[in-house]
């Protein structure tokens, strides 16, 4: 196995933050080999050094971040590309961030996802303009010629008519539906490794399956291999040859895939594997919890939602028909209930989220909320300041942490921001709350002073958490809440908010992609495809007895957090009948 | 029997030669004037650069090519002599006056002429009214004239009064009129000789006969007047590239019938072309001099301040200064507004010791060495001691600096109490007043006032400089009387023409009783009824006019002048300095020093067609 | 916040510099040598003099004494230019807080102390010389110090606050609240602004001192001049808008306003620093191309602009170059306000925190 | 859906045009007095004597006495006839005499415009990049000095220097044998030796602020995450910075490019003045310190026109650059 010859060879990689406390060093004497068509996943807890060891790698850690000390060989001789150029190793880390050899390595040896994709792509080029770009930088086509390759990579990632979709600006896409634009672009010209940071986080079962099938075929036909950044230890069971467990900057514990799941040795290794196994079952405390007491009455209800969007760009004259992301959706949600809503990418989840809110103003059917002061209202009607209370009880945690804090806010004020409008607290008391709320989130109170720039995918995760939590709301909507916490931590946060549950009797609204999350957290799940609302019902029930044919596919594609078990299970697809 | 032209310019024989000029003989007619050269007889060719300032400059043309009308001023500004009109007789009691013309005599397109040409201006222009009501310069007492003709080259003007000054009007730029219109072309653009008018109207975007005639022919004081290349002139130099809106530069040709030849028979002018380019800004213009692009001016440059950089440069510019002096009087005079709309101030200006301690109470020696740069001697108004009509009271008297004397005076007139800041008080309230000033026209008048605002502050009188923009200024004083005080140029020297607007106020310049000059145009319809000094004043002016003998005349101003000096209503600082002019060194003939004045509109007859540059 | 700006240190040096500015603008009175308004007819465009400090006494010695050669003044009675030749042997000796001529501080009571003065309170010198009436520039510079940093960026702040908002409302709300902006401004705009100067200062009172007028000018002017920043504040507004964390400070329940100003605007305070710190200058100089139309400030106030209008002209160039020193005091101020600004901004950059 | 936009705009300013030039009409004449005012007062300024009687025959000619509605009817039912009316100063039709030197205008805007951007955008890019750098200091510290010199003082020491130390002459647009001749191609290459004096002295302080704008934009940019995805797919920098951050950091401008246009026209009065130039400015300021309301009046509204349309052009390119923006 390990004759495969190496491709990349990291070095005791050292990468340094600057601060006003001196300098953090986030990537601590990391070291590994990432072998000729080979997959290394590189798992760890939340805010280890995973992103920063990867960006690392292409010399593009954002200021002040820099590299300090180590080595990144690139054995280029040995990837798909570089195979003629006859024998040749680069030192990228010796390389100048702006030299243009270092520009031939990025995207053309070495192609990277980031780990959030909606704020990675630019908002205003379209997408097959910045797929395209990826392309031409690297091989002489014609923009035709690009545009269709592009195209047929979006199909191959599963976008839905792409020829159309390719036009669009990547805040008309959805969160998966972005990741996917990011994967496209990597492998545009394929490269010879490709470093994925979380790429599957925003995907649900099925597609992410289509994926990673997609990127195994494409190693065995050119040797591509891949360093694989993920929390999901189901994905890790799927696709690792190898698999580095990272902690605090520092790579604790490195090996083949098998043993590393059977015997781990590092008990941060044992530990995450643990909560690997507990997050498999539906939660114990919650199901005590509501043998106990079971859910109220009707908090919130959704009839007939419905909400188009217009895509007239770049259409002079004509209207163009509306797409309808949300169509007609019904549901309704208990006190003290938590109802989960999983569905394919691209589905509305989001969209039917932020109507529920009034984000969005809606094409049509009602949202009846019924507050503490037990009037109900429907939220569709209500203008800006009227839904304000409503607002304070029904709170939101957004699909993309980045884009949903505000850049030139600290911590502490973004989290404060809430309690402080609705003059909950303010000065010290506010403080400690802050303080408060992020241990809770496990993060430590010197984050409050910093910027969100400067924290891990899933820090800005949990702040966006933490900020949901702040008001004590009777109703939180959770888009992809946990998709970027490691298993450990994601655990604990569900705790947290089970806990918060049985303290404010909180209902929760779960739009998750992780199956094992809903089980784990969600007494009832909603299954949404395109726009509507397909099967509904109680958790297990669901799970066990799928009825709808998509529901069934999509079940079936869930991965097994057992390399045991690889391939061996048969998926099945689900194509809506025309 | 006459000395007819012998020679004329290159450019003309060859014409002639081609036939297509008549020979020069037949142009400039039997009588054409016989013109003495300053100093010798010049020689053709060359042309004259001059500046001229964006727009309403018209004026500036007309002093090159000179308002050729009847009769003109001789070069020393002392006597009317014959300019169009061979020559004029004045009945003795100065109400009819004969013109005779110049036989032969063509319009700058060839065409003759004769008395009915002044006949056309006076009686369908003029005295119709026209284009404009019939101005007080073509009436006496108040009634309008009668003209009549002859034969073809006599008219003779009657009046119902006396009316001396007439010559001297007729002299003046504004006294053109009789000769202003060509009649052959002119008329057509009256509806009385044309009745398909209406076409031409609309042909030319025109909203009314009157805006077509004026657009094509002129008049008086518009641009349109050098708008018309076609239009047939009296003048030396004749519209090329016209004054029009739009236009960077004008030019104007020889006139090949121009009628003055000099003593050697050569047909003037010598120069072939006046071009002029247009500058929006004085400061281009000195620049544009520095550069040699500047053959003669006086206008917009001749403020003593420019003189030293002009200086500088005189080799590079290839150009010298000649001396352009005032007829008389000082370069600024001081108008407490008599008249003024608040009755505090209006008593208190009214008080002729206040008057006085403040024209103690400036030091003018100071003002003289720092804003004038040492140029002129302490002076009110009125002509100098070299001119027949100077008046010596009225110039000299309350020069001498002398604060204990002012202060002595001021406290007398009722001004002895001083608020904290040491400044007087007048009736309970601090006394403060505004001089009002353009600080464009005369820079230095903004200078000379903030001396005065110091010297004057000494003395307790809290005086501010109120810098106006010109039309505000014009707005505030002359017609709404808005102002406390204002200042003016004071130059004059009462010569017949030249209104003597600070010894009695006739004018719209008499800043220090503008209602009484309203009441005076207006016959005591409008404006304010004046004192008894200022109505006999008036009266004795009006005489004056009337008078054609010069002794006489002197006789009545000395009066008014007596009459203002006693009542000292206007005070000055200082004689105005000469100004200077430029010239290019290789023109000849041109006087090394002339009067500057409207109503001799310099350098105009200094008779530019024959000045001449050497080779 | 501050601790990121004191890391700035050109920022820090041109908050001093600024500070210093307003220092001499509010004691003019005490730091300039003479009365800027008192002319001298030996002094017509007397050139700047050099500062000695050292002085030979008679008997060979040396004493500290800061002193300037006198300078002998003649004029050429036919070019009327003035020459000015310095006789080392006259010198004009300068002392600290020596006595000058008393004047009313603030308009209210006398003093004579100056920071420097000539030690014979009848002598004069000019150290960056006089002007075309014999007046010391460096006083007048001094005084024109007042109106300069004071109007115009009230105007400047003025516009600001204005352009902001309105450009706020504009850009978040759109609709027909932008239209209706963007109408204003466009109205604004398609005035050429020479009328409205003419027109407005017209529709003022012309007795008026004219620091009054041309504060109110001022002021009217930046009612107007709102419409450039506005424009700017509402295109970027119009995209912000979409962005997700306006969306979630939308729903943390912030009130409209304090989504625009707290959570929008800190995303443009660069591009506002920026042309605050550009608005400036135009302000100090608009004044000279007012009174280019006689309207604004015109002589005897004092202002930079005034001191550079009265310097517009050829004969200045040609002979007294130093006239224009007011321009070099511009200069200054711009310089120092604009790295303040630059400070300003780093400390509002998150990305600037870190490092450095 | 753009086309109803633009559409409906367009309609929407026929009223707002009126509305401006009513009040421009109401500005012309805010200054106290009226033509013949001024007029008397220029000449008696030049030291020239005026007839008072043919001052009042004159205001009688213009109906100057009337009320002002009688006098914008006048215009405006006039201007909608397309007949621009008379000015009085030159007793000539307006419409002669404005469309040239709204022409050449327009083509100094225009060149000033290009020189501008042209300068001013690597350069503000430049230091953006290379923020405190040497050069940064070096191009913001010109800039300044450029932008605290009063443009016409400028233009008085160039001609200056220009006269009396080359003895060449920096005013006007073109040599004396062009400025009356008809167009040519010849004269047009004359115009061009000649335009880039105002458009340097025009460009100065332009290009000053629009470099330091630029820099504080894009120095908001170059952080975004998605410059960062750019660099990870090898753009060289320059290529990467021009395509996304700057073309963010262009919607400040693209707001105002509207009316760069009409501002450059009426902002270059002054100086067009000093280098008495043969451009609509001097013509303008003429006509409003003379009062001459028709000419005045047809330069504000052809100015006005030219600002509805550039408000709409940088709207519509607002969206294009920014598909984000949409209107509502
Ligand atoms: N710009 C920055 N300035 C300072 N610290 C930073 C910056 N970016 C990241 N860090 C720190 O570096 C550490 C590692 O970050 P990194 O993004 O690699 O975590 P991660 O392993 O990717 O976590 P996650 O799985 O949540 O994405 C984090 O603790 C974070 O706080
Ligand atoms: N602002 C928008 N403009 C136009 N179309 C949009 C917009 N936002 C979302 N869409 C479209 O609406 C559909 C649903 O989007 P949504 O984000 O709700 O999907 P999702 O269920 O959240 O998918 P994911 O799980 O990938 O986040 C998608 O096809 C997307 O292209
Ligand atoms: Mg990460
Ligand atoms: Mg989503």
């Amino acid at each position: 196995m390990s004759a495969a010859p190496p491709v990349i060879e990291v070095k005791n990689l050292v990468t340094e933050f600057a601060t006003r406390h001196g300098p953090f060093r986030a990537v601590d004497d990391v070291s590994f080999t990432l072998r000729r068509g080979k997959t290394l996943c590189l798992v760890g807890e939340s805010g280890s050094g995973k992103s920063v060891t990867a960006r690392s790698i292409l010399q593009i850690v954002d200021p002040p971040g820099d590299i300090k000390s180590g080595k990144v060989l690139l054995h280029r001789h040995n990837t798909a590309r570089g195979r003629q150029s006859g024998e040749s190793v680069i030192d990228l880390a010796a390389l100048n961030k702006r030299s243009s050899a270092i520009r031939a390595v990025r995207g053309r040896d070495i192609a990277m996802i980031f780990q959030e994709p909606m704020s990675s792509l630019s908002p205003v080029h379209t997408i097959g303009d910045q797929i395209g770009e990826a392309i031409r930088l690297h091989e002489n086509v014609s923009k035709k010629e690009a545009l269709n390759r592009a195209i047929e990579l979006l199909r191959k990632v599963e976008i839905p008519n792409a020829d159309k979709t390719i036009h669009r600006y990547p805040f008309e896409y959805s969160g998966g539906m972005r990741q996917r634009a990011m994967i496209a672009m990597a492998l545009a010209c394929n490269p010879g490794v490709l470093i994925a940071d979380e790429p599957t986080t925003a995907l649900d079962v099925t597609t992410q399956a289509e994926i990673l099938t997609l990127i195994r075929k494409l190693q065995d036909d050119n040797g591509m291999s891949v360093l694989f950044i993920t929390h999901d230890m189901g994905v890790v069971a799927e696709v690792a040859d190898e698999v580095a467990v990272m902690r605090y900057g520092k790579l604790v514990e490195q090996g083949d895939t098998l043993p590393i799941f059977e015997e781990p040795q590092h008990e941060y290794t044992k530990m995450l594997l643990g909560s690997v196994k507990q997050l498999d079952r539906p939660s114990t405390r919650r199901l005590a919890r509501r043998a106990s007491n079971p859910p109220g009455d009707v908090l919130l209800s959704v009839d007939a939602l419905r909400k188009e969007f217009h895509i007239d760009r770049g259409s002079f004259f004509r209207k163009t028909a509306p797409l309808v992301a949300v169509n007609d959706v019904s549901l309704q949600l208990r006190s003290g209930e938590n109802l989960g809503i999983v569905g394919e990418s691209g589905s509305g989840k989001s969209t039917l989220g932020r109507a529920i809110l009034r984000v969005y103003d809606t094409n049509g059917g009602s949202v009846n909320y019924t507050g503490k002061d037990g009037v109900t209202r429907d939220l569709v009607t209500l203008d800006e300041n009227q839904l304000k209370s409503a607002r304070r009880e029904l709170r939101m945690v957004f699909q993309d942490p980045m884009s949903s804090l505000n850049p030139r806010m600290t911590v502490a004020q973004l989290i404060g921001e809430p309690m402080l409008v609705n003059g909950m607290l303010q000065g010290r008391a506010l403080n400690d709350r802050v303080a408060e709320l992020l241990q809770m989130v496990g993060l430590p109170a010197s984050a409050m002073e910093r910027y969100p720039h400067a924290f891990s995918g899933g820090q800005r995760q949990r702040i966006g958490i933490a900020r949901a939590i702040a008001l004590d709301p009777r109703i939180i909507i959770a888009d992809e809440a946990t998709s970027a916490l490691d298993v450990s931590i994601r655990t604990q946060v569900l705790d947290l908010l089970l806990d918060l549950q049985e303290r404010l009797d909180l209902s929760f609204i779960f739009i998750s992609h992780d199956i094992a999350v809903i089980r784990y957290f969600c007494d009832r799940i909603a299954v949404m495809y395109r726009g509507r609302i397909v099967e509904e019902g109680p958790t297990e029930e669901v799970c066990n007895t799928p009825k709808h044919a998509y529901t069934q596919a999509l079940l079936s594609a869930v991965p097994h957090p057992d390399p045991r078990m690889r391939g061996t299970r048969v998926r099945t697809r689900y194509r809506e009948p025309a | 029997a006459s000395q007819g032209a012998k020679s004329e310019a290159p450019a003309l024989a060859a014409l002639v030669k081609d036939g297509k000029l008549p020979p020069v003989a037949n142009r400039v007619g039997d009588e054409p004037e016989v013109v003495t050269p300053l100093k010798s007889v010049g020689r053709y060719g060359g042309v004259l650069r001059y500046g001229l300032r964006g727009s309403s400059d018209f004026n500036n043309i007309l002093r090159m090519t000179g308002p050729q009308g009847l009769v003109r001023w001789d070069l020393g500004y002392t006597k009317v002599i014959p300019n169009v009109a061979k020559s004029f007789e004045v009945s003795p009691d100065a109400k009819v006056f004969t013109f005779t013309l110049r036989k032969g005599m063509k319009w700058s397109d060839g065409k003759p002429f004769t008395a009915d040409d002044v006949l056309f201006n006076m009686n369908d222009i003029v005295i119709a009214g026209a284009l404009t009501p019939l101005g007080p310069r073509y009436m006496a007492g108040g009634k309008p004239f009668t003209v009549e003709k002859i034969n073809d080259t006599t008219v003779r003007f009657s009046f119902a009064e006396p009316y001396g000054d007439f010559l001297a009007e007729l002299a003046s730029p504004l006294g053109q009129n009789p000769v202003l219109y060509a009649k052959h072309y002119c008329s057509q653009f009256l509806p009385k000789y044309n009745d398909k008018i209406d076409d031409l109207i609309k042909e030319n975007k025109q909203a009314d006969w009157k805006g077509l005639f004026q657009s094509k022919c002129g008049d008086l004081e518009i641009s349109a007047r050098w708008g018309n290349p076609a239009r047939p002139t009296l003048d030396p130099w004749v519209v090329k590239d016209p004054y029009v809106g739009g236009a960077t530069r004008v030019v104007l040709d020889r006139n090949p019938y121009f009628w003055q030849v000099d003593t050697a028979g050569n047909q003037l002018p010598y120069i072939d072309q006046l071009v002029s380019p247009i500058a929006q800004d004085v400061e281009s213009l000195i620049l544009d001099a520095i550069g040699g692009k500047i053959d003669f001016q006086l206008r917009h440059l001749d403020s003593p301040a420019n003189r030293p950089v002009l200086a500088q440069n005189r080799d590079k510019g290839g150009y010298e200064f000649w001396t352009a002096n005032a007829p008389g009087g000082s370069n600024m005079v001081i108008n407490l507004n008599l008249t003024h709309k608040n009755p505090d101030l209006r008593e208190l200006f009214n008080k002729k010791d206040f008057r006085v301690a403040l024209s103690i109470g400036m030091d003018r020696k100071e003002i003289i060495e720092t804003a004038l740069l040492g140029q002129g001697k302490p002076w009110h108004q009125g002509p100098w001691e070299d001119h027949p009509n100077f008046h010596r009271k009225i110039s000299t008297q309350h020069l001498d600096f002398d604060a204990a004397k002012a202060n002595q005076l001021l406290d007398s007139v009722g001004l002895n109490q001083k608020g904290p800041d040491g400044m007087r008080m007048w009736k309970g309230k601090p006394l403060k007043f505004k001089i009002d000033v353009i600080p464009t026209l005369q820079p230095e008048q903004v200078d000379m006032l903030q001396v005065i605002k110091r010297q004057w502050a000494k003395i307790g009188v809290d005086m501010d400089v109120n810098a106006v923009e010109r039309t505000f200024f014009y707005q505030r004083t002359s017609e709404s009387n808005d102002h406390d005080a204002a200042v003016w140029g004071g130059q004059g020297s009462w010569v017949p023409g030249d209104i003597p607007q600070q010894i009695v106020p006739v004018h719209h310049d008499s800043r220090w009783g503008i209602p009484w000059v309203n009441w005076y145009k207006t016959g005591g319809k409008s404006g304010e009824e004046p004192p008894a000094s200022v109505k006999e004043r008036m009266k004795l002016y009006d005489e004056a006019r009337g008078t054609a003998d010069p002794a006489k005349r002197k006789a009545l101003i000395d009066k008014v002048a007596d009459i203002a000096a006693e009542q000292f209503e206007v005070m000055g600082v200082a004689t105005s300095a000469p100004t200077f002019g430029i010239r290019k060194k290789t023109i000849r003939n041109a006087p090394d020093a002339m009067v500057s004045s409207w109503y001799w509109p310099t350098p105009a007859p200094s008779l530019l067609q024959q000045y001449y540059y050497a080779n | 916040m501050w601790i990121a700006f004191r890391r700035h240190r050109l920022a820090v040096f041109g908050l001093i510099v600024v500070g210093l500015l307003y220092f001499i603008a509010a004691f003019a009175e005490l730091l300039a040598p003479f009365d800027p308004d008192a002319s001298s007819a030996r002094a017509v465009n007397h050139p700047p003099q050099i500062v000695r400090f050292i002085k030979t006494t008679p008997d060979g010695g040396w004493t500290f004494q800061p002193h300037v050669y006198a300078m002998a003044q003649k004029r050429d009675p036919i070019t009327l230019a003035t020459t000015f030749t310095s006789d080392p042997s006259k010198t004009v000796d300068i002392e600290f807080f020596g006595k000058g001529a008393p004047v009313r501080m603030w308009g209210t009571f006398e003093v004579e102390r100056r920071l420097i003065a000539p030690k014979k309170s009848d002598e004069r010198f000019y150290l960056i010389g006089a002007d075309r009436l014999g007046r010391d520039m460096l006083s007048r510079i001094i005084y024109g110090t007042r109106i300069s940093m004071s109007i115009g960026l009230v105007g400047v702040l003025m516009s600001l606050v204005l352009g902001v908002f309105l450009g706020g409302i504009s850009g978040y709300f759109g609709g027909w609240i932008d239209a209706s902006v963007q109408r204003i401004v466009e109205f604004k705009l398609a005035m050429p602004t020479i009328p409205i100067w003419l027109g407005l200062s017209a529709a003022l009172p012309q007795d008026w001192p004219p620091t009054w007028r041309y504060f109110a000018i001022t002021v009217i002017l930046s009612l107007i001049g709102w419409t450039e920043l506005a424009r700017v504040v509402r295109g970027r507004f119009l995209a912000l808008r979409t962005e997700d964390f306006v969306t979630a400070a939308r729903l943390d329940g912030c009130s409209q306003m304090r989504v625009i100003f707290r959570h929008m605007l800190p995303s443009m305070v660069s591009h506002i620093i920026a042309s605050v710190s550009l608005a400036i200058p135009m302000m100090i100089i608009a004044e000279t191309s007012l009174s280019f139309l006689g309207l604004g400030l015109l002589p005897p106030t004092i202002s930079w602009g005034v001191l550079l209008k009265e310097a517009q002209n050829v004969r200045t160039i040609a002979e007294a170059p130093w006239l224009f020193s007011p321009g070099v005091a511009v200069c200054i101020a711009v310089l120092a306000l604009n790295f303040l600004g630059d400070g300003l901004r780093d400390a509002a950059d998150p990305y600037a925190q870190e490092g450095r | 859906m753009l086309l109803v936009y633009v559409l409906k705009r367009l309609f929407w300013s026929i009223p707002f045009l009126f509305a401006v030039s009513l009040v421009a009409f109401a500005l012309i004449q805010a200054p106290p007095g009226d033509f013949v005012t001024s007029l008397a007062a220029t000449l008696a300024a030049s030291g020239d004597v005026v007839d008072q009687a043919r001052l009042d025959a004159l205001r009688e000619r213009y109906g100057l006495n009337e009320s002002f509605l009688v006098q914008y009817w006048r215009w405006i039912s006039g201007v909608l006839r397309g007949d621009f009316g008379q000015s009085f100063e030159w007793s000539q039709p307006v419409s002669d005499l404005i469309w040239e030197r709204m022409g050449l205008s327009v083509a100094m805007a225009a060149a000033t415009l290009l020189f501008t951007w042209a300068v001013a955008f690597p350069i503000g890019i430049y230091s953006a990049v290379r923020k405190y750098s040497i050069g940064d200091y070096v191009i913001s510290a010109i800039g300044f000095i450029g932008l605290s010199i009063p443009n016409f003082l400028l233009g008085l020491v160039l001609m200056y220097v220009s006269v009396v130390w080359f003895s060449h002459d920096a005013s006007g647009l073109f040599s004396e044998q062009y400025q009356q001749a008809p167009w040519s191609w010849d004269k047009f290459v004359d115009l061009c030796k000649h335009i880039w004096v105002p458009v340097i002295i025009l460009g100065t302080s332009a290009t000053a602020s629009l470099i330091r704008i630029m820099r504080a934009n894009l120095l908001d940019e170059l952080h975004k995450p998605y410059v960062t995805t750019a660099r990870a797919k090898g753009l060289s920098e320059w290529k990467l910075l021009v395509k996304y951050p700057v073309r963010l950091a262009l919607n400040p401008f693209v707001s105002t490019i509207g009316w760069a246009f009409p501002q450059l026209v009426s902002g270059s009065v002054i100086i067009s003045y000093v280098l008495s130039l043969p451009t609509a400015g001097p013509l303008l300021l003429q006509a409003l310190l003379a009062q001459d309301m028709y000419l005045a009046g047809a330069f504000i509204l052809l100015l006005c026109c030219l600002s509805v349309v550039g408000m709409l052009v940088s709207d519509i390119l607002l969206a294009l650059i920014d598909p984000r923006i949409r209107y509502r």
